[in-house]
Parts: C-alpha cells; structure tokens; sequence
C-alpha cells in the first residue's frame, strides 16, 4: 500500500502516540541524546520532519538503528513530547513496510562471541526485525 | 394514541453556572465563539452551593432532559467553601437518583474556572451528546414514579 | 419491667423531680399502644411498655421542652441517637429532660403476625421466646423472634447514647447478633437501573401523602414543612402540588441525610407499607462509604456529613464511575 | 514472605549468578523467590509503538500468574523489569492496550494490571529495608570502593517506573552503604552504556562505556556493580579505556551475606558457564513463544537463530 | 402585579445577525405581566438608556429585563438607568443573549428561539423580584500591608503619603524582600541596595507607617472597609527600645553554624543575628532553633556583651489585633527547589549554583566580598555557562508552565557584569529564546553580546557532569547542529521563580483566589490588574505573577491608590444580594450557621409571634455586613426559611419553570 508522506506522518503519529505540536524547539532531547553524534537527524529533528511530513528523509536515516532507546529524551524533555517514540515509530515504519530488516539471522553467528547474553540477541531481532 | 414524532429530539438541558468561575466561563466560551448546542439554557446563580437539590428535581419534574452545574475548581471558590458543600450534596443527590433506577448520565457536576471557555464549551458538547444518546426524559419526571 | 417503671414515674412526679411523664399509653387494641403524657401518679395506670411500644418519644420532646416544668421520658436504645440528634440541633431541652433509659429485647411489628393467618387478636403477651396470642378463635402462639420489626434485626446496638438512668439495662449492653442493616439497598443497587426504578416504582405508587411518615420521624421536625410554605412557590399554584406530590420522598430523604439516626420510624408508621427507610439508608451507606463512617445522634458536637467538606472529598462523577450497571 | 519471581531468559545460563546470588540472598534474608511457572521471554525490548499487542502478552502472561497466586512479581534483570513494569503501567491505564490484550489472552478474569512489579532492590529497600540488610551483614565489604552503574532501564521513564530520582538516584548507594562498602557517586552513573545496540554498533556503544568507565573512576571508583547483565557484558566488552571490575549487585550481597567467600574476577564471573548460551532454542524475539527452560542442548544457538530467521 | 418592560438589544450585528431581535421583543410582550417591549441598536449607549428611562416613566414600569450582553459587562449600567428613573436598582434582570446565545449559534432559527426562552426567563424571574435596599458599612482609614519587600514599601509610601495610616508585615527580621539580595540591576545596573536602601529608611522613619518585622498574619476576619487582623509577632529575643544595633552580640555568639538565608545558604551566620547590615530595623533576633541558650539553657555570652541590656530570653511571642480598611498582598517569591533538575547536578556540585546565588557572591556584602569564585575550592573561574528555563516553561511536573520573565534580563546582566569585571572568564549563555520585551532591554542584551563577547547559544543543556575539577557541560547548538561538549568552571541555573510558598496560607485567611501556579488571581486580566475578586484586597508585585523591579513598583503605586480610593471614602455601600432568614420558619438548629464561609450567622432567642402564639425561640439571624451573598446556607436549611436576596428559590424555580416549559 502507498502512502503520501502526509499519511506516513500521520500514521507515525499515530502508532508513537507523540503530539509533535508541543515542542517548544529547545532541543534538550538532542542535548541529552548519548547517540547524538552517530545521528544524521537529530532527536529533535525528529519532532520537526515529523510535523512537517518530511518522512521520507526520515526512513532513510541511520539514526533509527542508533537510537539506544534509553529515554533520556523522554525523561528530560520540558514538554512531554517523547521522541524516543517517534523514532521507534519510523525503525518500525521501516521493518514492516519495506522488509527491510536491519539484522538478518544470517549475520548473527560472526557477530556473537562466548559471553553475549541472551537478551542482546533478543533485544536486537526485536529492534532490528520483524 | 401516541401520535408518531417525526420531530428530531431537541433536549432540554439546564445548565446552572456560578457567577464568577463557570458563567465568566461561559462569557468566555460566547466571546470566543466557541459553539454549543442551542438546548443549553444557563441559570445564573452566586456559587454552586446555592443549588439546592429540589432546583434540580424541579427542572426534571418540569420536563428537563438534563441538568448539569457548574462551579469554580475545588480550592477557587470565590466564597472560598461553597463547592465543597456543593460536591457533597450533588455526590449525595446523584447517587440518590441512580439507586431510583432513574439514568445518573442526565446529571453532571464540571468544575470550570473563568479562565476555561474551552473546556465549557466541550463540557457542554459532551453534555449535550450524552443527552441525546438517552433520548427523552421519562423516569425523571415523577419520582414518585406513580403508575399510570 | 413496666411495673419497676411506673414506681420509678410515680417516685419522680411525687418527689417534684418532674411534673410530667412522657411514656406510652393502652390502645383500643392489644397491640397499639400510642405515646401519651401522664400528669400524675394516678394517670400511670394506663402507662404500658411492651413489645408494641415501637414509637419514639424523642420528637415529643421537642414540644414538652416548651411546656412548664420538668418531663420524664422513657427512651429505648436507638430512640436516644435521635435524642441526641435533637440536641445537636437545638430542637430540644436537655436541661428540662429527665431520660430513663428502658432496655429493649427489640420491637414487634402486628402485621407479620397477622401476615402469618392470626386473626381476631385481642391480646398478646410475651412468655419466654414464644408471644402468647389471644384471639376470639382461641390461643395462638407465634415465636418472638420472627415478629420483630425489620429495625430490630438489624438493631444499632443496646447501648443508650444519653440518659440520667436506665431501668432494665446497662451501660454498654451489646446487641445479639445483628443483620446488614444495608443488605437490602445492596441488593437495590445490585439491581439494574430498570429493576430499581421498577421496584420504586411499585413502591412509591402505594403512597396516599398522608404524612404519616413526616410527622412520625424525629429528624423531620421543621415548624413548618418546605411542602407547607410558599418558599419554594412559584407563580402557579396549581403545577406546585404535583412537584411535591412527585419528589416528595426523595426531598424528605434528602433534607434528613447525615441527620438520620435510621430509628425506622418512617416505616413502621406507613399505612400502606412502603420501605421509606431503604431511602434513608441509602444516604447512610453513601456517608459511610464516602466521607467515612458517620452515625447520626452518636455525640451532639460533630459535624453533620453535609455541613461538612475535606479537600479530597470524592466528585459528584464516582456516582457514574462506580456504577457500571446501565 | 513469597515473591513471585521472573528470572527472565539471560539470568538461566549467561547470567546465571545474577539469578543464583539474588535466591541465596533471598533466604538468608528472610524471603523466598518462587519462579512462576512456564514463563515466556519478555522480549527485552519495550514495544512503545501503539499498535503493538502481542509482543507483550508475554509479559501480561507473567504479572497474570503473580496475580493469581495473590503475589507481587520480582524481577532482577533491568531489561525484564523495564518490561514487565511498562507493560503492567499501559494495562493498567491504557484502556485500548488493556482491551486487546485481554481479548488475546482470554483469561478467566481479565487482567487489568493489579500485579505490583518489584525489582529485588526495591524489595530490599521498601520491604527488607537496607538497614535489616545491614545487620545480616557478615562480611563486609568494607574498604571498597564501589560505583553504582544504573544504566537507563531501571530509571526511565520515571513516571513509570518510579524507580528513584532518575537523575539522581539513591538506592544502588544505599544498597553499597549496606553491605559495608563505600559508594562513589559519579555523573555518568544513569546514562546508557549502548547495551541494546552493542551487537551492530560497536563503536557507539564502546565511546559509550569508556564516558561511564571514565567517570567512575575519574571519581575514584575502584569497581561497578549493576543489575543488568546486558549492561554488564557491554561495560566488560565494549571501549577502550581502562576497565574497572564490573560485578552483579547480588554477587555482592551473597559474598556480604557470607554465602559465598569472595566475588570473582570479572573473568570468573560469567565465564565458567558459557557453556549455558545453549538455551537459545528457548530464545524467542517475538517473546510469545514457549520456553523450555530446564535443559537446552549445548551448542545449537546458531541453529536455533535460523531457525526463527525462517519462520520469521 | 408588576408592569415590566422588556428591551432587547442588537449590540450592532453582534446580536442582531443571528437573533431575530423583532421576533424576541414580540414573544416577550405577549408575556404576563410585561407592558412593553422595544428593541435598540445599543441599549448600553446613552440613546438606549434614555428609552429605558422613559419608558419606566411613560409605562409606569416596575421591573425591567435587558436582553443583551452578559450582566458581567453591563449589569451595572442598567441598573444605575432604571436608578435614575425611579425604580430599584435591583428591579432589573438581564437576559444573556449575546455570549451565551447569538454568539455561539449560527442557525438564526434556533438562536431565536433560545433568546427567547432566555428573556422568559428573565421575566419570570424580575415578576418575583423585590426592591432591595443596599446598606452602608464603615471604613476603617488604616492598611494593611504583607509583605515588606520593594512591591510592599512601595505600595505602604504610596498610601502613607496620600496620608493614611499603614502597617507593614514582615515575616523575616527585616523589610527589603529579595530586592535587597539583588547586586545590580537591569537595564541600567544600579546597585540594588543604592536604591533600595533609601526607600527601606523611608519607611521606617514614616510617621503614617508602623512596620512590624519578624511577624506574620494569623487571623483574619471582616470584610472590605472592615477587616480584623490578628498579627503574631514572634519573640525576637531582643528588647527593641534598648538595642543600640552595635553589633557585638553576633560577634561574640558561640553558634555560628546556621545556614545564612541572607546568602541563600552560601555561608553561616550566628543564632544571634540581624540578615544584613542595612537591616531595618538594625535590631538583631535569636533564632531560638539554634541557640545554644535556648537549646541548652547554658550559654547567654549575648546577654552578657550586651552594654544595652537589651537581650530578652524571656520574651513571648505577642498578638497585636488591629483593623484595616484594606489589606494589600505583597508576598514575593521565591526560586523553585531544583531537586527535580539533577541532571545539572546542582544537589551533587558546589558550583553548580542558582543566579540567585551568583547574585550574592557578586555583592560585595556577600560571602565571597564580592569575588567572583567556585564554592568547592574558592578558585576564580576561567570560564562560565548560564543555562536559562530551568524548571520555567515546563509542561511536565517537575517544574512550571509559565515564563519567569526576569531570567533572561539577568542572565545578560550578569553575563555582562562579569565580562567586564573579569574580561578573561569566557562567559557562554544556553538559551531558548531570549525574551527582552520592556524599554531598553533588548539593547541591553545585544550589547552583552556585541559588546562584552557573550556567547549566546541556542539549544537547551541535556547534562551537567562533573569531571575532575571542571564542569562538563553537554549540549547543543540548534543553529550549527552540533553537539557541544564543554568544559567550565562554574554553572549558573536562571531557577524559576515561583509565588512564596505562605501565600497559600494568606490566600486562604482573605478569602482570595489563587491560580493553579499559586500566584493571587486579579479581578480582570486587563483591567483590574491589581485587585483580587475579593473586595478590599489588592495585589502588589510578584504574587500576582512573574514580573521585574520597575513593574512590580508600577504595581505597588497602582495597588497604593486603589487602596486610597477606598480609604477616601467614609461609608461603602454593601451588596443587598444577602441572605434572610424567615424566623417564623427557623428552626434553629445551627445547620445554615456551620456552612456560612463568613460567621455571618448567629442564632439568638428572639420573642415571635407565630400566627397570634408568641414565644421565644431560638432563630438565626444573618448580619448583612459580613454575609457575601453565597448561598450555601439556603440549601442546608431544611425547612426553607434562609433564603436569598435576589436569587431566592422562588426566583430560580421560575427561571427554572420557564426553561423547562
């Protein structure tokens, strides 16, 4: 199915739960962002492609596979805007509508060594694949 | 014989307000245009507290589909207590009404500061919507609920 | 028990203490005596107290008050929460009230004799667990327990709440074993929203506004009734009766809430036996559950539950939230 | 007391101190862990998309079986925890979450978030209380010098999780203090060491644990404790930096209690039972998949990767 | 029977597009008891008053209904119409038409309609409607003043001066407020005491002001014109008629560990103290928490240096009862606690400070002498980050939704001050916006950066670490979209300012109302600025809302002559709208007495006579003064006979009737 990026915008909204029109654009989720630097499109940015419907830039970002999904943007954002949402909203996007799954079991065994835990591989297949 | 109604049902919904929270709230909902539904009718009264529940039992005796009252927020009464005297007796009223197996939706307490046009506004769309989902006042308006 | 009271009477109208006793006097039958003043040692013959003596003389106070000189009355257990009712309301005088405190094994209720096919009674006494029944058809018997009224089975407790002596119990007396007084209004509230107002419906169809209710409760003691003044009016005359007609009893359920000792007067006095205490309880049971446990007529300085507020208090909404039965 | 307890799948073989020392502490402190039965794994992840149900039955399934049996649910991994505690917060108050879910599940009540989710240290903390641990204490640790790593999990969001101070959390302090060590409080202590993206992101998450080793021991540190073995691994395998000792709290709190003589090397720690990493035929993504917990043949986690690679 | 009149009102369009003003005035005359009825463009305008004039006079009319705006706007205006015709003020009902009716309905047919049903009702309601006499109460010429910061010394000069009588409230030892705390101010950067100060010996030396420090509000009771205060003053220890203000008693006390308020704890003070060394008055107070005489009972060195013999242990806290015309709250504010906001490490770092802080370490009377330096190792900063909105502008629990206003203006300030005093600290401001509205403000901010190097960048900090002995600040830069990872060696926090925790306390004791935010509500937004809702209380400076020095002055004169407006008068006239209790129908039973907000009620025993039986009985009695017309106690009355003026049942129940008809 195709959709106008309107509609991609509006589904992100959707399925994040996020309101993008509470930011206030003070960027302390990027400030507090540990994968900041990694990201091509900034937490913060986020929130503004989103209100705008620039998704398409957005599916294509590396930072979907950066985010750490560790909530500090969520935790000190003044607003309650929750970008972490947001981005797992867009990885999602992506691993459902395109296939594109970003780990592949193929991968896995030369990446694994004697004391990787369990959940990483979890963890990873839950982000990363659907 | 009942005469079939082809009318669409137009409720009558008494709304008292507050003088100095709820109906400045209201001023401010018809200030900033911010549209009800025309079967709203407000009572002016000096706080919620001097709504005595037989106004209440009166409106519906008298036809009333529903009635809903408007007070300042727990804490800005202008008569600093007024609506806490006024939630205990509507809890007490309300609850009354269900266990007379008459629909406790045609009765409703909203706390709206001068200050929330907006919310009167929604508050009374909502009011209005449950109204019409229950139709017509028919219980409500003898509560000796004499049979016929 | 009656002759220990009427000695009790006489020494105290004798010895000046009071110049009048408020008890209960023989009625035309066995089973009716009826709230009577005696103004002399010799009027006394006529005084009773048995299980028919189901009326509270606490309202009564409320005129004897104004009247010269002392009074004796004799008040039951719970007849003394509406004493107390009464004098957290002003209503009556402590000062001019001597209170014997009588003990109750609990008050009996005629129509659940004549209910069980005994008809013709002329007289009934008490012998042990069993009530003794003449009746022009010979001797009956009928178990005491079963023709309480529904007040006592579910009785507050024997333990009078204010008195200058108690003749026939004691202080702290604990009641047998009780009932959940709110059994019924829980079952109500059980009901759906149709077989509620059915059930009101059936109920209060039967009321003729013959203001037996009204007059028989201690809480109901205006000067003059809202129903009876023109407070309420509005221009026609004609449209103001059967607003009254109509909410009648949810209003004097309202205007009695958190005043209520629940005495059951209403009911036991209701020529066509409507259950007007479920109303009353129904306010209890909210007090209770809402602002906390509240007995009315247990002390004479707190704050009656609607002239009183927290800050927390629940909103008018739980009424929907909780209900859930639509 | 009881607690119904979820070990979660990295605590039954790579992280099987972690589960041990936390049930031998239990005891000796006067609290039992019962496993609950037939549990699935949690996922790791958090599902925070909306539309997302049935990867979090599994956690419904387990705050389900605690509530049956009238229990309140203990876990000890951050990830389980973070989980388990999110998922019973949106069936609690998320009327559409708590619909469908239940319209899954088809229990016989309908579960709608009654279960109270404890991690240990809170069971420690606000049931225990650190100072009845204090006095159980044979051993203490006294003289180390001991950084609490939190991480993000346990912390964040804290409305949900009401864990502690998410900026400035207490309780891993508390908890050092009451084993008999001295806790050195550090900036870096609840920022995320990359754990979740350690097996893709090598890089990031190595810059990631040098910040948090840096810090710690930039404020004197000799040592970390943390309570999530992904953590663990992470700080232990990723950077470059200098690396401080990195232990399980309850390894500590055993070695306190005296029921163990005294914590390892980090080597010890996990490494004398890699051999366990065979449970990954157990391993499941979706997380809505039975686990069969006891015995897993050694040696078939690629194996059983593809085999959920196909299905998938 | 009443003659009633009926004039309904186009309000230009705003009525009269989508009510069918014709239709109304034609539906209303056919109402009982109504002998005219007319329309006009604007019935507030003096044209339309005149009708209604001549009108009452023509028709003989008893009572009028306005169909207009709301009676919140012109109420008054017809009230005062019908006044001037002859007939009682309180003859006049207004029927909403305009917010409540013509605009939020679009259908002409339906608005209609409504109107019409609304003017019914206001008919009914006037038919039922008595003339009300409104009764007079004294003026007392005396104010009242809490708070004794600048709004408080403004507002107590700009009503002693106009030469009535003021008291000061002040809860700490001394009057000056945060203002004296202050090193500099914007935009101009006097030195806050320079200012200050003069105005503080004003007050003090006025004849028409008594200022009562280290002393709070306990009770209040009465009304506007009238009101009754109890004042505590608190037991300072110190005799005040003797103290020389020599000082020797803080020197010499052995108990110098307390927290410093003054300083906002940067430093200690002893138990023995006065905050600061202008203090007025300059007489000292123990805090008897942390004296060791008062703990102990061993110690008393003041009491033995004191030449003056002025040290008082035995001193009781005093109530001093005193009654006000009008009562002005001045309370101020205070800086959010940052316990919420660890992730800038303040609760962990020294120098991670509030401005407020930095404010006293740049006073010269501060604990640093006016050094700028870190508290950890009193070392001078190289460098120094400011982090604006700390807990301002937050839609989330932890701090408060509203601009505090002032941060911005002070930031530069202080960015400024220290560019210039220590050209070499590298000075870095994170901001979201920079808000400068007010006269010579945004100059004032572009010269800090044009002109003093500040370094301005927009993007809120994430994270305050400590590192070593620096600072490591992360952020970043919105404009650049890069990260910022800087080291410092001093961070400053503009902490939002939010109203004085008491307030609520107060707000309560007068009857005012305060916002979610505690900050006292005014009268109207716009214009009644400077008046709470309750009558005869006034608002000065910050408890009202977020405002700097020169607004909070502007406020405290504007609150002084309301305040005068007031005390001129010799009598005001009450609000007739009061409740009655009907003593043939009272039963005395107190219920009404227990719900009345104002102990208006009182119950006496009064001879009536009921229908020819006289006796005394017990009946309440409402004192009109005192009662504010709520109505709570009509409803606990059960029998009915406490009633309303001008909203009695009657009257509600006939607009309920003609509603519901």
């Amino acid at each position: 199915m195709h959709r106008t990026e309107q509609e991609q915008a509006e589904l992100i909204k959707e399925i994040s739960g996020v309101n993008t029109k509470k930011c206030m654009k003070c960027g302390k989720c990027s400030a507090s962002c540990p994968a900041y630097e990694e990201m091509d499109i900034r937490p913060h940015q986020f929130v503004s492609y989103v209100q705008n419907a620039d998704v398409k830039a957005l599916l294509e970002s590396k930072s979907i596979w950066k985010c750490l999904s560790c909530f500090a943007c969520v935790e000190r954002c003044p607003r309650d805007v929750k970008p972490a949402k947001l981005i797992e909203a867009v990885r999602l996007m992506v691993i459902r509508e395109r296939g594109g799954n970003y780990l592949t079991p193929g991968e896995v065994p030369e990446l694994l060594d004697e004391e990787l835990p369990q959940q990483l591989l979890a963890s990873a297949f839950r982000k990363y694949s659907k | 014989m009942q005469v079939e109604k082809t009318q669409e049902f137009r409720p009558k919904i008494v709304a008292f307000c507050c003088n100095w929270c709820s109906y400045a709230g209201a001023d401010l909902a018809g200030s900033s245009r911010l549209a009800y539904p025309a079967d709203v009718k407000i009572i002016r009264v000096p706080c919620s507290c001097r709504v005595n529940p037989m106004f209440i039992l009166r409106a519906f005796q008298r036809g009333a589909d529903g009635v809903i009252l408007c007070g300042c927020h727990p804490g800005d009464c202008h008569y600093t207590t007024g609506n806490y005297y006024a939630r205990r007796r509507m809890t007490l009223l309300f609850s009354m009404l269900d266990y007379l197996g008459v629909e406790n939706g045609r009765t409703r307490v909203e706390w709206v500061s001068a200050a929330e046009g907006v919310k009167f506004s929604t508050t009374m769309n909502e009011f209005v919507a449950k109204i019409h989902s229950l139709g017509e006042n028919v219980r409500l308006g003898d509560l000796r609920c004499k049979k016929d | 028990m009656q002759e220990r009271l009427v000695e009790r009477a006489k020494e105290l109208l004798t010895d000046g203490t009071v110049v009048r006793v408020l008890g209960w006097k023989q009625g035309d039958l066995g089973y009716n005596p009826e709230p009577a003043y005696f103004n002399s040692p010799e009027e006394l013959a006529d005084f009773v107290y048995d299980g028919f003596c189901g009326a509270n003389l606490s309202k009564y106070m409320i005129q004897a008050g104004k009247m010269e000189g002392n009074t004796l009355v004799f008040l039951k257990p719970c007849d003394t929460y509406s004493f107390n009712q009464l004098i957290k309301e002003h209503r009556v005088n402590r000062e001019k009230t001597y209170i014997i405190g009588v003990g109750c094994k609990g008050t009996l209720d005629i129509d659940k004799i004549k209910n069980a096919g005994i008809k013709g009674i002329e007289s009934i006494s008490q012998d042990g667990d069993m009530l003794k029944i003449q009746t022009i058809y010979g001797e009956k018997e009928f178990p005491f327990d079963d023709a309480l009224l529904e007040r006592c089975t579910v009785c507050k407790g024997k333990t009078h709440q204010v008195y200058d002596e108690l003749i026939g119990a004691q202080e702290g007396e604990e009641a047998g074993p009780k009932g959940n007084r709110f059994e019924m209004v829980e079952k109500l509230e059980a009901m759906t929203p149709k077989e509620r107002f059915a059930f009101w419906q059936n109920e209060l169809s039967k009321c003729i506004r013959c203001n037996a209710c009204r007059n028989a409760c201690p809480a109901c003691s205006c000067l003059k009734c809202v129903f009876d003044s023109n407070k309420f009016d509005s221009a026609q005359k004609a449209n103001v009766d059967t607003f009254e007609e109509q909410m009648f009893h949810v209003i004097r359920a309202f205007h009695v809430a958190g005043r209520c000792t629940d005495c059951g007067e209403c009911s036991r006095v209701c020529p066509q036996g409507i259950p007007l205490h479920l109303l009353n309880r129904k306010f209890i049971k909210d007090i209770n559950e809402f602002y906390g446990p509240y007995q009315a007529g247990e002390d004479t300085d707190s704050r009656a539950p609607l002239t009183d507020y927290t800050f927390e208090d629940v909103e008018p909404s739980v009424v929907t939230e909780r209900g859930g039965k639509h | 007391m009881v607690y119904s307890y979820y070990p979660g799948c990295t605590l039954k073989n790579k992280a099987q101190d972690l589960d041990r020392y936390a049930r031998m502490s239990a005891e000796a402190l006067g609290f039992t862990l019962e496993e609950i039965e037939e549990w699935q794994c949690c996922g790791a992840v958090y599902p925070q998309a909306s539309d997302e149900i049935a990867t979090k039955l599994s956690a419904v399934r387990a705050l389900n079986d605690a509530k049956e049996k009238d229990r309140d649910l203990v876990t000890l991994c951050s990830a389980c925890h973070h989980v388990i505690k999110r998922v019973n917060d949106d069936m609690k108050n998320v009327e559409d979450i708590r619909t469908r879910a239940n319209n899954y599940l088809k229990l016989n009540t309908p579960y709608e978030g009654e279960t109270k989710v404890l991690h240990f240290l809170e069971v420690l903390r606000d049931r225990i209380g650190f100072d009845a641990v204090k006095e159980k204490v044979v051993n203490p640790l006294t003289g180390r010098k001991i950084g609490a790593y939190y991480g993000c999990l346990l912390l964040r969001p804290s409305g949900v999780m009401a864990f502690d101070d998410p900026e400035n959390p207490t309780i891993i302090e508390d908890f050092i203090r009451a084993i008999g060590a001295e806790p050195v409080v550090y900036p870096y202590r609840n920022e995320c060491c990359g754990g979740y993206i350690s097996l893709k992101e090598k890089a990031l998450a190595g810059n990631l644990v040098d910040q948090v080793m840096d810090s710690a021991a930039d404020k004197g540190a000799g040592e970390l404790i943390t309570a999530c073995p992904l953590c663990l691994y992470n700080l232990k395998n990723s950077g470059t930096s200098k690396k401080l000792p990195v232990h399980y709290i309850t390894e500590l709190l055993a070695e306190a209690l005296g029921l163990i003589m005294e914590s390892k090397t980090p080597q010890q720690a996990t490494g004398h039972q890699a051999c366990s990493s065979a449970s990954c035929g157990g391993f499941d993504p979706c997380g809505s998949r039975q686990m069969d917990m006891p015995a897993c043949p050694l040696g078939s986690l690629p194996a059983g990767i593809k085999e959920v690679g196909k299905g998938a | 029977m009443q003659r009633i009149g009926v004039f309904v009102c186009h309000c230009g369009t705003n009525i009269a597009a989508t009510v069918d003003v014709a239709r109304v005035v034609e539906a209303a005359a056919k109402e009982p008891g109504v002998v005219h009825a007319e329309d006009y463009q604007y019935m507030c305008s003096e044209a339309g008053q005149l009708k209604i004039r001549e009108a009452i006079k023509e028709k003989n009319l008893t009572g009028i209904v306005v169909c207009s705006c709301s009676p919140r706007m012109h109420e008054n205006t017809f009230r005062q119409a019908a006044e001037r015709a002859g007939i009682n003020p309180y003859m006049v009902e207004i029927a909403n038409i305009r917010e409540h009716c013509s605009w939020i309905h679009k259908d002409i047919e339906e608005a209609t309609e409504k109107a019409v049903i609304l003017a019914r009702a206001a008919i009914a309601k006037v038919t039922l409607n008595a003339p009300l006499q409104s009764g007079t109460s004294r003026v007392v010429k005396r104010a009242l003043v809490i708070g004794g910061g600048i709004a408080g010394i403004q507002t107590a000069l700009d009503i002693a001066d106009a030469g009535y009588e003021v008291d000061i409230v002040e809860k700490t030892p001394s009057i000056g407020g945060r203002m004296s705390q202050l090193d500099k101010t914007f935009p101009t950067l006097d030195c806050s005491a320079c200012i200050l100060t003069p105005k503080m010996v004003e007050a003090a030396a006025h004849e028409k002001i008594t200022i009562y420090t280290y002393s709070e509000v306990e009770k209040v009771s009465g009304f506007v014109g009238d009101f009754q205060v109890d004042i505590r003053k608190k037991a300072r220890s110190v005799d005040m008629s003797k103290c020389t203000g020599c000082g020797v008693c803080q020197e010499k006390c052995p108990s110098k560990k307390t927290p410093n308020e003054f300083n906002r704890g940067l430093n200690t003070r002893s138990a023995i103290y006065t905050p600061f060394a202008q203090a007025i008055p300059n007489v000292p107070v123990i805090d008897r928490e942390n004296c060791i005489k008062f703990k102990t009972g061993k110690c008393g060195v003041c009491s033995k240096v004191c030449q003056a013999g002025a040290i008082d242990y035995e001193q009781k806290d005093e109530i001093v009862t005193q009654n006000y015309g009008a009562i002005v709250v001045a309370t101020g504010f205070d800086t959010i606690k940052l316990d919420k906001f660890d992730e800038y490490s303040y609760s962990t770092s020294p120098d991670v400070i509030t401005s407020l802080e930095l404010e006293r370490i740049m006073n010269a009377a501060g604990p640093t002498k006016g050094h700028l330096e870190r508290m950890s190792d009193h070392k001078p900063p190289k460098s120094m980050v400011f982090i604006q909105c700390v807990g301002s502008r937050c839609a989330d629990k932890r701090g408060k939704s509203y601009c505090s206003k002032i941060c911005c203006m002070y930031t530069a300030k202080h960015a400024m001050l220290i560019r210039d005093k220590y050209p070499g600290v590298e000075v870095t401001v994170f901001y979201i916006d920079v808000r400068t509205p007010g006269k010579n403000f945004d100059e004032f901010y572009r010269r800090a950066v044009e002109e003093y190097g500040v370094n301005y960048i927009k993007g809120q900090v994430g994270k305050v670490a400590e590192k070593g002995d620096k600072l490591l600040v992360q952020g970043v830069d919105l404009i650049d979209n890069k990260r910022i990872l800087m080291e410092t060696d001093m961070v400053v926090l503009a902490t939002a300012i939010e109203p004085n925790p008491d307030v609520r306390k107060i707000a309560t004791m007068l009857t005012a109302s305060i916002d979610t935010n505690n900050f006292l509500t005014e009268s109207h937004a716009k214009l009644r600025p400077v008046e709470s809702p309750t009558a005869g209380i006034f608002l000065s400076g910050v408890c009202q809302g977020p405002k700097d020095i020169p607004e909070t002055v502007a406020q405290a004169g504007a609150a002084a002559v309301k305040v005068v407006g007031l005390l001129a008068k010799d009598h005001l006239v009450t609000n007739p709208c009061v409740a009655k209790s009907d003593e043939l129908l009272c039963n005395g039973c107190s219920s009404c007495e227990k719900v009345c907000p104002y102990g208006a009620i009182s119950y006496e025993e009064r001879e009536v006579n009921d229908h020819g039986i006289r006796e005394t009985r017990r009946v309440a009695n409402v004192n009109s003064a005192l009662c504010q017309g709520c109505g709570a106690c009509t409803v606990a009355c059960p029998s009915g006979a406490m009633d309303l003026q001008g909203f009695s049942n009657r009257q509600i129940l006939a607009e309920v009737d003609a509603i519901c008809k």
